[in-house]
């Protein structure tokens, strides 16, 4: 069975794209999709190294509804700030020290410091241990980093485990 | 069918096969060589033999066979008594000289080479004395110039011949080229290339307003073969050849070829004013200035050769003469000067055979070495001055008359006689100097060997010449007589005029002139050591080869510069060249036609975002050109222009080009970055600022022309055969995307030539890189190292993240492909920009080691797939790549389509896919094995 | 209503358009004009997007989808030219 | 009702999306810009996406969700090109404005 | 429109060729890359210019009501080709490159105005003119 | 239903890829399946002249679309020809490049040859100007690829030019075909043909614009001035077979002006019938001209033969340009001629090359090659062939064309660039044969020295030679064809009728 799935999250969701890039449930679309879903997963199984299955789908749900929620009250800030005098922008870069080890989480974490406006993730130190982040306008260095740790690291590295 | 009926062909054609089994048997020995050549002679005699006759009885034998008929070329052959002359000449004095050439050659020399271009040679003499067609005459006379070349240079090493066997090629062969020219003009006035058909229209020819032309071409020929003025230098180069064919090619054969012609075309175009005025004077010319030469030559072999240019201006003066007894002389002349000059020549190779040298100022004495070889000399020389009771005198007499009647046609032709007694009085002194100078006149000087007679046999062909020379010259009218009728009346295609061979005609100008000439002669002899003095001081540096060679030295000058300055090996010249050639012919196809450059068609209004979309085009576009020399950014601006072309075949209702457009715009960027690494980051600047201003010019014309073209297209109506495609597309094709539907089904062969296109590309990629090396910088432009961080972390999980997801698509566009937007090459491209991600984020030994296929195969299988739809359709009888679809309905699944055209599309999509990615991982591996090789370096370095 | 809706967004993104591509005129150094091309990209999707309404065709979703799945290959293709020089290896 | 909602949801877009090229346009340096463009690939291009899922589900009977799948692939690659594009930025020691507060131990 | 079409296909053309004439090879290449893009749209355009009707057979529609899908194929087979030939330019000038240490088109060094003497020889004929 | 018309040109795409899939098997399979493919191919050709013979145009329709909509393949007695010179001409350079290990140089030689020939053939068979630039890229990106197989300094530079040359005259085409589709309508030969007579006279203009623009392409690859100059370089300096089997390559370009130019701007077009036949003749007497000079200011041998082989391809313009049938005729007769002997020349060439070791085939003097009698009769051969010198093919072939030009109010021009070339050629090829046979120095120490002759890679050389004599022994029922070839050609309305009407198979999928 694992040789079958070798990623079963990886297989369920090509099924859902399929399903999604067709806007459609039709029953014919569910089997092509299924075997699609399936072939692809088997035949790109060699690309992923490492096993990820997802703990805790509901903590899953309550991060992304927090990351589009981050992402929303940043744009509107960071549209403020775009569009105010750039002179009083106050831009910095800062480390964050990572408790996250796997590739995957450090990159889904690095990807999410990207996408909420304000904030890029620039660098990963080669040890992996530290991100280097670049944000617009900080004010309080220390906070942000707190603020990330807790809101997108904690939950981030309970969701997705490697075994 | 009789041997009379094609034994002519056989003459001709047996000299030609004999020339191979000569050259064969020369490996078993050496004198076969030479047997094989006499008996092929003979048997060609044999077979000449049985037609001999028909001449005498006023006939004209015509053998002929159809071989072109589209321009009237046959292969025939015509033997009257022109012909017949001309053949015994040739077939006799050709026997000869194969007797006298098997005792001349040295052991050294290859028998069977020599052999086989001799008999080429009498073969190709043959042909242009019997030929019936023009064009087949013209085809053997270019022969006897190629076979001419082979024998001059037949002492290849030796640089004198392969210079004077080229100068001959070259003059002769122009007077081939000549020749020909005239003989089509002549064929197209009269209507056939037979000359039985042109010799009876004369008047025509003579009356046509393309006569002069005919006339010029044809004696451009005539002159250029016979050596007349001023074509006449070749000859005494020629003299580089073997003393047999010298022999051979300046007494009976290659020069007469040239005289022969105009016997030839003598009833066609003679009687007119040019035919006199050109031929005469080339003739009179020819003649004053060779006697005159070959009297200062120093060389045997010279002094015979200018005589032969001075003999043959006198028969051409007197064809020039263009009146029946001068043709009768002529004919005459020809004769006797074939016999008296071949034993002549003969007489000089036993000579430099002997002595090692041809030097006449090194040659004294000879008389008291070889006597018997001296009196023949001495006899043939003074035929040769036209001393009575030779055969010489026979025809100068009958030439001296001529001119005497000449001299009364008008008033400045006084001259004509005058200049021919100064002529001959050089002609005896000449003669007398060739005997004197080597037979007498004390003793050698320093000669490398010790002259003694000749073999036996080797003087045979001589002492027959001059046998004939003496039975001509006493009892003509038991000798010579009948031959020169029938060749005269074969001239003249009529009947011969009254003439008298007597020796004796009483006291007359002529003889009067003949001893005016005698005497004249052996006084100029007497005089010659101050006439040497005064000609070596002025004349002498006058050499007609010097203006040969310069022209054709400016000429060689002017074809290398020409060459040098047009192909210059410069791809922005050639490449101007196109584009100015194309704008040109834009330009005048359109300037040709008289019409209005706009039409009234309705146009599209113009809207904020389009207007906005393609100015960002334009500018991106200029920007592209205008920042070049900083490559990447260049590069950049490229990008841009990539995307608003795809956004424009999105506005104007083309979503599949707009899909391929921006997966073929990252794939190329990719692969323009990948070449980037290996090449100057920024081009140096170009000082030549004229040309930068030509090619802005060319360019701003380019582009005015083309938006004019667009707009002159757009601004008219078009009915296209496109309904067609739109209306059977479902029905005929299965699928709703009609362009989809016309790729891989009305037009799929577009579609299997392009996809065979871009396996050449990968395959031809893979087979460049094949062992290519290229340094690989270790830092970029500024100088700075590499950053240490080649494959970033966060970027190789995203784009393993990404790959299924990405190949997802490609199968999602594939399948829609034939309904909706896409297609096997816009998933093809996905899927290959999926592999690329992969390979960019992860190394290519990374992905490599993931992924097993061979990039060949997949190139190899989707070709298969393509091919193999086209081929089954085949087998049932359809035409290649006709397509079938059906739907399906299966339970749970549903209604379904399956399409031929599917499996087609696969093939397309495999071949995106391997071409793609095999191009970009080779190139990859370029720099993969430059960076090993530069750290290799490195490390040896440190060490 | 949605009609002028439409026109003012046509408007904004044609504007963010150009100015994506002033600043990738401008420079000054490469990455700044290597994030231009990328938000030109962006600015596609939407231009794209905004199409597939003003037309009522779905027809445009796959182009705008094309363009997120592969745009960033080109950046990140240049990215890795500035960091390595060689991007595939 | 449906109208006025599309109609926000796509100008709120279209102004997101300028307000990430106004960033890119006029903010001082490389790393200050590299924040416009999130802009535009969050809530730009987000707001005009979901305007046309519900204008495409209310148009025909089924209900349009493909479009999702465009935020989901700009949620994967946006941010990579962003993390390549300021880590090259770094690796050529891109000027950034004085008063940028450099890391820790950098 | 038409007229912004053609003036926009005018100036890729230009361009392109203004590049494709540069003494360079990666010039060149960007050159015929975008006279390809040039001669594309032109294609294309032949078909003339719609809007909003993409040749996807929809029942309700009559053949007059969709763009001129015919030019359309040729573009993509046109697109396709001029990408492998693309391919097999550049990769032609890196080999060129290697091969004539340079990325001159003529393989000229970069201070070099006249082509590679190594690569001329003389035609003057070994036998003329020495003897008499 | 015949597949006759196809087979010559999906013989060798499936070669092709049967031999990529072949890969690796190694060069002994590749050679047979290679070889054995062309030999088929003589024999399909074969069969095509004696199909053709009887004058019906074989209409193909690809696809079981009716033209103008699908894609036709039009055989009729000039495409049967030029597939048969072509495969001739193949498998003698192929038996070359087998004999000779050419073709280990480097990978895919026999993949990119029998694409090369699918290309061709497709290109000489096609009755669709869009599927006609399709083929002309088929075949020029396979040349591109066997241009440069082996590698080295000079050829990478003139592959270079070559490629680059070529692209802008891609180019150019496209916007020839787009020109004529924007204003006809149609991609179909005969229908565009058959358009232009119905076509608005205002539009007329930008038509003849379009064709002579499609001239200028046309021009590029049959190498005509001022467009030849990518030519000598790439000629010269790619290896023997590669150079033999591009003799044919210029002939494409001429064989696309007498079809598409001939039928589309024919009898039929108006006021735009013939109207560039004049450019297609003062060019060829213009490129005649400089192919002489070329001819005399050549390099080295393999350069002198690339001019030569300009130098026919313009005798063969002057042919097309003096037009009618006559000269038509004429011109397929020189073509044969010229297309082979011109390969045999590369061909011996090479062996010169060779035979003289470090010499190669400048102009200098060298040590006497092994076997020079052979080789130097067998070059004095082929030098009379290619100057046009009888009795072999090349002189009847321009006496031909020189006949029909007599009717031609041009005809002294004709006549005297005609001749003046010939004779400079003539003059320069004695001048090479001496300095390279007769001129030569003793014999040099072994490592300079050269290779032995090959034998089996010699029969090649031999083989193609001895086409011309055959061609003037046959010349009676040789010319014979070629007339009836050209009095086709020149039946545009024959052409458009037979295409045009061409029936589909009944076909279940299609409701009529
Ligand atoms: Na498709
Ligand atoms: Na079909």
């Amino acid at each position: 069975m694992k040789k079958l799935f070798p990623h079963p999250v990886l297989t369920l969701a090509l099924w859902g794209i399929w399903l999604l890039l067709n806007n459609t449930m039709a029953p014919g679309h569910l089997v092509l999709g299924f075997i699609l879903a399936f072939s692809i997963s088997l035949l790109t199984s060699g690309f992923w190294e490492e096993k990820v299955y997802i703990r805790a789908p509901l903590m899953l749900l309550r991060f992304l509804r927090i990351v589009l929620w981050d992402i929303l009250i940043a744009n509107i800030t960071v549209a403020k700030l775009i569009l105010g005098r750039n002179r009083k922008l106050k831009p910095g870069f800062f480390y964050v020290e990572l408790d996250i080890r796997t590739p995957l989480g450090i990159s889904l974490l690095a990807n999410t410091i990207s996408l909420t406006p304000g904030t890029v993730s620039c660098d990963l130190t080669e040890d992996r241990t530290r991100l280097l982040v670049h944000a617009l306008h900080i004010e309080d260095i220390p906070a942000t980093v707190k603020q990330i740790k807790e809101r997108y690291e904690t939950p981030l590295k309970e969701v997705f485990t490697e075994c | 069918m009789t041997l009379l009926s094609f034994n002519i062909p056989v003459v001709v054609l047996l000299p030609f096969v004999g020339a191979i089994a000569a050259a064969w048997v020369s490996r078993y020995s050496r004198l076969a060589s030479a047997w094989a050549a006499t008996i092929i002679t003979l048997l060609a005699m044999a077979f000449l033999a049985p037609a001999a006759g028909l001449p005498f009885q006023g006939e004209t034998l015509i053998q002929s066979w159809s071989w072109i008929p589209g321009i009237g070329l046959t292969f025939s052959f015509r033997l009257d008594g022109l012909a017949l002359l001309f053949a015994l000449l040739i077939l006799a004095i050709g026997l000869l000289v194969i007797g006298y050439a098997r005792y001349y050659l040295s052991p050294k020399d290859c028998m069977g080479r020599f052999f086989a271009y001799l008999l080429m040679f009498m073969g190709s003499m043959l042909g242009v004395v019997l030929s019936e067609n023009l064009i087949q005459l013209v085809v053997f006379w270019e022969l006897t110039s190629l076979t001419s070349f082979l024998l001059i240079s037949y002492w290849r090493h030796r640089q004198d011949a392969r210079l004077g066997a080229r100068m001959a090629l070259a003059i002769t062969g122009a007077g081939g080229l000549a020749l020909l020219a005239g003989v089509m003009l002549l064929g197209h006035v009269v209507g056939s290339y037979n000359l039985t058909d042109v010799l009876a229209a004369g008047d025509r020819v003579r009356a046509s307003e393309l006569y002069l032309p005919v006339l010029v071409l044809i004696l451009i020929g005539v002159f250029t073969k016979s050596a007349q003025f001023p074509f006449h230098f070749w000859l005494p180069h020629a003299m580089a050849a073997p003393t047999p064919v010298s022999a051979y090619l300046h007494s009976a054969t290659m020069v007469k070829a040239g005289i022969f012609l105009l016997a030839r075309f003598f009833p066609v175009l003679s009687g007119t004013p040019e035919w006199s005025w050109i031929v005469s004077s080339a003739g009179l010319i020819t003649l004053v200035i060779g006697a005159y030469i070959a009297l200062f030559q120093h060389d045997l072999k010279g002094l015979l050769a200018y005589s032969t240019i001075s003999h043959l201006g006198l028969i051409t003066l007197l064809f020039g003469f263009g009146t029946q007894l001068a043709a009768v002389a002529a004919i005459f002349h020809i004769i006797n000067h074939a016999t008296f000059k071949a034993s002549l020549f003969m007489v000089a190779g036993i000579i430099d055979h002997e002595t090692g040298t041809r030097d006449m100022r090194r040659i004294n004495g000879l008389f008291s070495y070889m006597p018997h070889t001296a009196v023949l000399a001495m006899i043939a020389a003074a035929a040769m001055a036209g001393v009575p009771l030779l055969n010489g005198f026979l025809s100068k007499e009958m030439f001296f008359q001529q001119t005497i009647t000449a001299s009364q046609v008008s008033g400045w032709a006084w001259a004509i006689p005058a200049l021919v007694l100064i002529a001959a009085i050089f002609s005896v002194a000449y003669s007398l100097r060739f005997i004197h100078d080597v037979f007498f006149n004390g003793k050698p000087v320093d000669l490398p060997k010790t002259p003694h007679e000749p073999p036996r046999f080797m003087k045979i062909p001589v002492d027959l010449l001059v046998i004939i020379c003496l039975a001509v010259g006493i009892i003509p009218m038991f000798t010579v007589a009948p031959v020169l009728h029938v060749a005269v009346a074969g001239t003249l295609q009529a009947s011969p005029p009254e003439y008298s061979l007597a020796i004796w005609h009483g006291i007359n100008l002529p003889l009067i002139m003949s001893i005016l000439a005698l005497a004249g002669g052996a006084l100029v002899y007497t005089a010659r050591k101050r006439l040497f003095a005064w000609h070596d001081a002025s004349v002498a540096r006058w050499d007609a080869r010097i203006v040969f060679n310069a022209i054709l030295g400016s000429l060689d000058r002017f074809a290398v510069g020409v060459t040098r300055v047009f192909d210059k090996g410069s791809l922005q010249n050639a490449a101007v060249w196109v584009i100015v050639t194309a704008l040109t012919a834009g330009f005048i196809g359109w300037m040709g036609i008289s019409a209005p450059l706009l039409g009234a068609r309705e146009l599209l209004p113009v809207d904020g975002v389009s207007l906005a979309v393609l100015a960002v085009m334009m500018a991106a576009s200029l920007m592209t050109a205008v920042l070049h020399r900083r490559r990447l950014v260049s590069l950049l601006m490229l990008g841009v222009v990539g995307l608003v072309v795809s956004l424009v075949f999105v506005k104007f209702s083309a979503p599949d080009l707009a899909l391929t457009q921006l997966s073929v715009e990252v794939v190329t960027v990719v692969l323009l970055l990948l070449a980037l690494y290996f090449l100057p980051q920024s081009t140096p600047r170009e000082r030549d600022k004229v040309r930068i201003g030509r090619d802005i010019a060319i360019s701003v014309l380019a582009g005015a022309g083309v938006a004019v073209l667009t707009m002159g297209v757009l601004t008219r109506e078009l009915t296209p055969i496109s309904d067609y495609f739109l209306l059977n597309a479902v029905p005929g094709g299965g699928g709703t995307n009609v362009v989809n539907v016309i790729l891989v089904d009305f037009r799929g062969t577009d579609t299997l030539g392009e996809i065979v296109v871009l396996a050449l590309a990968g395959l031809g990629i893979y087979a460049m890189l094949r062992g290519m090396k290229l340094p690989a910088p270790d830092r970029d432009s500024q100088g700075r190292l590499w950053s240490s961080d080649n494959h970033p972390e966060i970027m190789r999980t995203h784009t393993r993240l990404l790959f299924p997801l990405m190949l997802m698509i490609a199968v999602y566009i594939f399948l829609r492909g034939h309904n909706l937007p896409g297609g096997g090459f816009i998933a093809g491209l996905i899927a290959a920009v999926a592999l690329i991600v992969q390979y960019l984020a992860n190394g290519i030994a990374w992905t490599s080691k993931r992924l097993r296929f061979d990039m060949h195969w997949v190139i190899g299988l989707g070709l298969l797939a393509a091919t193999a739809t086209g081929l089954v359709a085949m087998g049932l009888g359809y035409p290649f790549l006709t397509s079938t679809f059906t739907y399906l309905d299966w339970p749970v699944v549903g209604k379904f389509e399956v399409a031929s055209a599917i499996a087609f599309d696969l093939g397309v999509f495999l071949v995106v896919v391997g071409a793609t990615v095999l191009s970009l991982v080779e190139l990859g591996k370029l720099s993969d094995s430059s960076h090993k090789a530069e750290q290799q370096k490195r490390r040896t370095e440190v060490r | 209503m949605l009609a002028t809706a439409l026109l003012i967004a046509f408007s904004l993104v044609t504007l963010a358009l150009l100015l994506s591509f002033i600043r990738l005129v401008k420079g000054p150094d490469i990455p700044d004009r290597i994030l231009a091309l990328d938000t030109l990209y962006i600015n596609a999707i939407a231009l794209l997007i905004l199409a597939g309404l003003h037309f009522g065709s779905s027809l445009y979703f796959e182009a705008a989808l094309l363009i997120a799945v592969m745009g960033f290959v080109g950046t990140v293709a240049f990215s890795k030219y500035l960091l390595r020089g060689d991007i595939m290896e | 009702m449906l109208e006025w909602i599309l109609s926000a949801l796509i100008v709120i877009g279209a102004f997101f999306t300028l307000v990430g090229s106004i960033g890119l346009y006029k903010l001082p340096d490389f790393f200050m810009r590299l924040h416009g463009p999130t802009k535009a690939t969050t809530l730009g291009v987000g707001a005009i996406l979901t305007a046309s899922v519900l204008y495409f589900s209310f148009k025909t009977d089924d209900i349009s969700l493909h479009e999702v799948l465009i935020t989901v692939f700009l949620f994967i690659t946006a941010p990579i090109s962003a993390h390549l594009m300021a880590k090259a930025a770094l690796h050529i020691k891109l000027k950034r404005v004085g008063r940028t507060r450099e890391p820790a131990d950098h | 429109m038409e007229y912004m079409i053609s003036l926009s296909i005018g100036i890729l053309t230009a361009t392109g060729v203004f590049l494709t004439l540069r003494a360079r090879t990666f010039p060149v290449v960007l050159g015929l890359t975008l006279l390809a893009y040039a001669v594309n749209l032109f294609l294309f355009s032949m078909g003339r210019l719609t809007i909003g009707l993409p040749a996807i057979i929809d029942k309700t529609a009559k053949a007059a009501q969709y763009s001129d899908p015919l030019p359309q194929a040729l573009v993509l087979t046109a697109i396709v080709i001029a990408f492998g030939m693309t391919a097999f330019l550049i990769v032609l000038a890196l080999k060129a490159r290697g091969e004539l240490d340079s990325d001159h088109v003529d393989g000229l060094a970069d201070n070099q105005q006249t082509p590679d003497q190594r690569d001329i020889g003389k035609n003057i004929d070994p036998d003329r003119g020495t003897v008499q | 239903m015949s597949h006759l018309t196809a087979w010559p040109v999906f013989l060798p795409l499936i070669t092709g890829f049967l031999l990529i899939l072949l890969r690796g098997k190694g060069i002994y399979y590749q050679r047979i399946v290679s070889l054995s493919a062309v030999a088929g191919l003589v024999a399909l050709a074969v069969a095509l002249i004696v199909v053709s013979l009887p004058g019906q145009y074989q209409v193909y329709l690809l696809g079981n679309w009716t033209a103008p909509f699908g894609i036709v393949l039009v055989a009729d007695r000039a495409s049967a020809l030029m597939v048969s010179i072509t495969a001739v001409l193949a498998l003698a350079a192929l038996w070359y490049a087998v004999a000779s290990n050419t073709d280990e140089k480097g990978p895919h030689f026999h993949v990119l040859y029998q694409l090369q020939l699918f290309g061709l053939n497709g290109a000489f068979l096609t009755g669709d100007l869009f599927n006609l630039f399709v083929f002309f890229e088929v075949l020029l990106l396979a040349s591109y690829g066997l241009l440069l197989h082996g590698g080295g300094r000079l050829r990478t530079r003139a592959g270079l030019h070559y490629v680059v040359i070529n692209l802008i005259g891609s180019t150019l085409f496209l916007f020839a075909v787009g020109t004529l589709y924007g204003l006809l309508g149609t991609l179909n030969i005969a229908d565009m043909a058959a358009r232009i007579a119905t076509a608005p006279g205002d539009s007329l203009g930008l038509i003849a614009a379009a064709g002579l623009l499609l001239l200028v392409v046309f021009g590029v690859k049959a190498a005509m001035f001022p467009l030849y100059l990518w030519m000598p370089g790439a000629y010269a300096n790619t290896s023997a077979p590669v150079a033999a089997l591009f003799a044919i390559m210029t002939k494409v370009g001429i064989y696309a002006i007498i079809r598409v130019h001939g039928t589309i701007f024919g009898s039929e077009a108006g006021e735009l019938a013939y109207y560039y036949m004049p450019w297609v003749l003062g060019l060829g007497l213009v490129t005649l001209t400089f192919a002489a000079l070329g001819v005399m200011a050549a390099r080295n041998l393999r350069e002198q033969i690339a001019y030569l082989v300009l130098a026919s391809v313009a005798t063969l313009l002057i042919g097309v340009g003096l037009n009618g049938s006559s000269a038509l005729s004429a011109t397929l007769y020189y073509l044969i001629h010229s297309t082979l002997i011109a390969g045999a020349m590369f061909l011996l060439a090479d062996v010169i090359l060779k035979g003289r070791g470090a010499f190669e085939d400048r102009f200098e003097s060298a040590p006497q090659l092994p076997n020079a009698v052979v080789t130097g009769s067998v070059f004095m051969f082929g030098a009379i062939a290619i100057t046009g010198m009888p009795p072999l093919s090349g002189f009847f072939g321009k006496v031909l064309i020189l006949n029909a030009a007599l009717h031609h109010e041009w005809v002294a021009w004709v006549f005297t660039i005609l001749l003046a070339a010939s004779l400079l050629t003539i003059i320069t090829m004695a001048r090479t044969g001496s300095s390279i046979f007769y001129r030569t120095l003793p014999p040099p120490p072994s490592p300079a020295a050269g290779e032995p002759l090959n034998r089996n890679a010699f029969m090649a050389v031999i083989g193609l030679f001895l086409v011309s004599p055959v061609l003037v022994i046959c010349a009676q029922p040789v010319t014979a064809f070629t007339a009836s070839a050209a009095e086709q050609l020149l039946d545009s309305t024959a052409y458009i009728e037979a295409v045009l009407s061409a029936p589909a198979v009944n076909n279940p999928s299609i409701e009529e």
